[in-house]
């Protein structure tokens, strides 16, 4: 299962390298985001500075639901999704690599993120570790979920307009721990944070584990 | 105040009932439309309906 | 031969991961709920737990639960004044606001507001009121069948 | 009562057929609205206002009946998806069933939010707040909005059945969440009334009853809601499928007659 996942990982990680969606398309697209939010806030009036944290998390939110039709999308060719059925790897693990590779490129979109907050926003990073915890459980949450729900949508036609659909009611969750987890850190009472902290570990235990469960039946039926 | 009883009341009573008769109209309707319940034969042969 | 050998593979393994994966969730659920996600989601703090953290709430909103206290209850030019008790606890609240129909001293409250900077006043401008799922008849033995009641 | 009995009776009965099915359905339909009919009657006539509520009260005997069978919908939706993905019990009845309750069942989520919202408004002194209960609840008719919307995709029957199972399951999380919410954590909405953990009834007297009516009567219309609502799930099976027979025979005469 690890082996096959890493294979799906470093498959999905080169594609992404190679045709750099993400980076040219899902990254300028989370910092429109964060610019939008500038726009419909008055930056004067300090409600940017109080909102951050939402805000960031809301932007993440968004990509990742681009990031996970991305992961799907490029299987969705040539017959990939079937050769990736047949390929005799385990469905599990094709689930955490894909769930990995989706992580890994949240990862960067958030650091990217977290730099355009403190410039635009003018947040102060404090509780750094909490941050980065939170960042860390809140990306194998999300990525978990949306890679679950990923594949329940990849197959249909409408799978553009119904992922975000099934996918962010599941993850609101995340959107709130994270929110007052960062919330916490960034006002410099980190111990308010933890179990916020708690809550986005178990969220991101439990949708792995559903995930390892359910995959190999989505994959077949879709 | 009672206003807001009787608009809860009736919120739910005629939501409820225009919903029955959504589902019940289209029961009929389909129950119409298809022929009466002859439901173990399905018709295999071809030409059955020209 | 692939797809035979995969699936089947998949089914072996299929019970023994199901256990498994049951096992993680009760575990991490049942994890959550003995740490207590608890005090953070709360939807707001009674008054003495509100003027226990009065250090760390400062001037921020938040929302207080308590007893109206009786004779308490002032009207002022700008709304209610009144008394909030929990635990033993007292809270004068200044309120801006018109409070709710079943607003009335002994009831619980929920106000939304924050703490006045130097003082031990709770500035409100929001009251809802909260009630238990206790409903006891007003007047058992008048009940008259058919009387419209709803007006 | 008697008299809405009656009148119920007449235009119901005169559309069974001979299937003795259909006439427990329509049995169920008319007790169904009989009961409802009482409760109405009772909860705004007869019951007397209540000590802290008033009036208020009469909210009562609708509010916790609709959530109640919301969150019953649910769970029936999410045992038949499990009956259907468990494959020795794989049948498409419980792809119908699961998909007759998820739509009555957010037809009655949405009714438990707007008649909340209404009780709120007269109680607490608003339509909405963000406690966990009521975000949770939101959360759950978001959920299963999602869950019709993934069903209504067109695609293959099995595929779609089996997809709309696991999405139905993976939904079924929050109910117990949302039931329990109000005792996990300090919130607005008063903790059970009837279906508490603790067993405890604190109604008093007649109210009590029509509570009691009110679940009973709320349930039968669900179930009479959803017997309807399988058989057209079934009916527009079979219409598809005769559809596409017909379609493929009138195709196969073309290719004769050329």
């Amino acid at each position: 299962m690890w082996r096959d996942a890493a294979l799906v990982a470093g498959k999905d990680i080169r594609v992404e390298l190679r045709s750099r969606v993400a980076t040219n398309q899902v990254l300028p697209f989370a910092l429109l985001v964060l610019i939008l939010f500038a726009f419909a806030l008055d930056p004067d009036r300090g409600f940017l500075g109080q909102a951050a944290p939402g805000l960031f998390w809301v932007a993440v939110l968004f990509s990742a639901v681009l990031a996970v039709q991305r992961s799907f999308a490029i299987e969705a060719s040539d017959h990939a999704r079937e050769g990736l059925r047949l390929s005799g790897l385990d469905p599990a693990g094709i689930f955490l690599g894909k769930a990995a590779a989706v992580a890994a490129q949240l990862g960067v979109l958030e650091a990217v993120l977290t730099a355009g907050v403190v410039v635009l926003y003018g947040a102060h990073l404090e509780g750094a570790l909490l941050l980065l915890g939170t960042c860390l459980a809140a990306t194998v949450g999300l990525a978990a979920a949306g890679t679950a729900y990923g594949v329940l949508a990849a197959s249909l036609r409408v799978r553009e307009t119904l992922l975000p659909l099934l996918l962010l009611p599941v993850v609101a969750p995340v959107l709130l721990g994270a929110t007052k987890a960062w919330e916490a850190g960034l006002a410099g009472h980190p111990a308010q944070g933890d179990p916020w902290l708690r809550l986005l570990a178990v969220f991101a235990v439990v949708y792995l584990a559903l995930g390892v469960l359910a995959f190999g039946p989505l994959l077949e039926e879709s | 105040m009672s206003g807001l009883i009787d608009a809860g009341y009736s919120v739910v009573l005629v939501s409820v009932a225009a919903y029955s008769a959504a589902v019940v109209y289209r029961h009929r309707s389909l129950a119409r439309s298809l022929p009466p319940p002859t439901p173990d034969a399905e018709p295999e042969e071809e030409g059955e309906w020209q | 031969m692939a797809v035979a050998s995969a699936r089947s593979r998949g089914r072996l393994e299929h019970p023994r991961r199901l256990w498994v994966v049951g096992v993680i969730i009760v575990a991490a659920i049942g994890f959550l709920l003995a740490k207590g996600l608890g005090s953070s989601i709360n939807y707001f703090e009674t008054v003495n737990q509100a003027v226990a953290l009065r250090s760390s709430l400062g001037t921020t909103t938040f929302r207080m639960e308590g007893v109206v206290v009786r004779g308490t209850v002032h009207q002022t030019s700008r709304g209610t004044d009144f008394s909030m008790r929990s635990h033993g606890v007292t809270v004068p609240v200044v309120n801006t606001s018109s409070p709710p129909q079943l607003f009335a001293p002994g009831r619980a409250v929920v106000v939304v507001g924050h703490f006045a900077r130097g003082t031990d006043k709770f500035l409100s401008n929001e009251i809802m009121v909260k009630h238990s799922a206790n409903y006891v008849a007003a007047h058992p033995n008048r009940v008259k069948p058919g009387a419209n009641g709803s007006s | 009562m008697i008299i809405t009995r009656r009148q119920a009776r007449r235009p119901l009965t005169s559309s069974s057929s001979r299937r003795p099915g259909s006439l427990v359905r329509t049995a169920t339909g008319v007790v169904g609205l009989a009961s409802v009919a009482a409760t109405v009657w009772l909860g705004l006539w007869v019951t007397p206002p209540s000590t802290n509520l008033g009036q208020l009260v009469r909210l009562l005997y609708i509010h916790p009946p609709v959530a109640w069978v919301a969150y019953l919908a649910f769970g029936v939706t999410a045992a038949a998806s499990l009956l259907y993905l468990w494959r020795r019990t794989r049948s498409v009845v419980w792809d119908r069933l699961a998909a007759a309750s998820g739509e009555v069942g957010v037809l009655f989520c949405g009714l438990t939010l707007v008649s909340g919202s209404i009780w709120g408004k007269a109680t607490w002194g608003v339509w909405w707040t963000w406690d966990a209960r009521l975000t949770s609840t939101a959360l759950l008719f978001v959920l299963y909005l999602g869950y019709l919307a993934l069903r209504r995709v067109p695609s293959d029957p099995g595929t779609r059945a089996k997809r709309s199972a696991v999405a139905a399951i993976l939904a079924f999380a929050d109910v117990p969440i949302s039931y329990l919410s109000v005792y996990w954590w300090k919130t607005l909405h008063q903790t059970g009334t009837v279906l508490n953990p603790q067993r405890q009834v604190h109604v008093h007297g007649l109210m009590a009853w029509t509570l009691l009516l009110g679940f009973c009567a709320f349930t039968l219309v669900y179930a009479w809601l959803v017997a309807h609502r399988y058989a057209v799930e079934a009916l527009a099976e079979r219409q598809q499928g005769e559809g596409l027979a017909r379609a493929l025979a009138e195709r196969r005469a073309e290719g004769r007659a050329a």
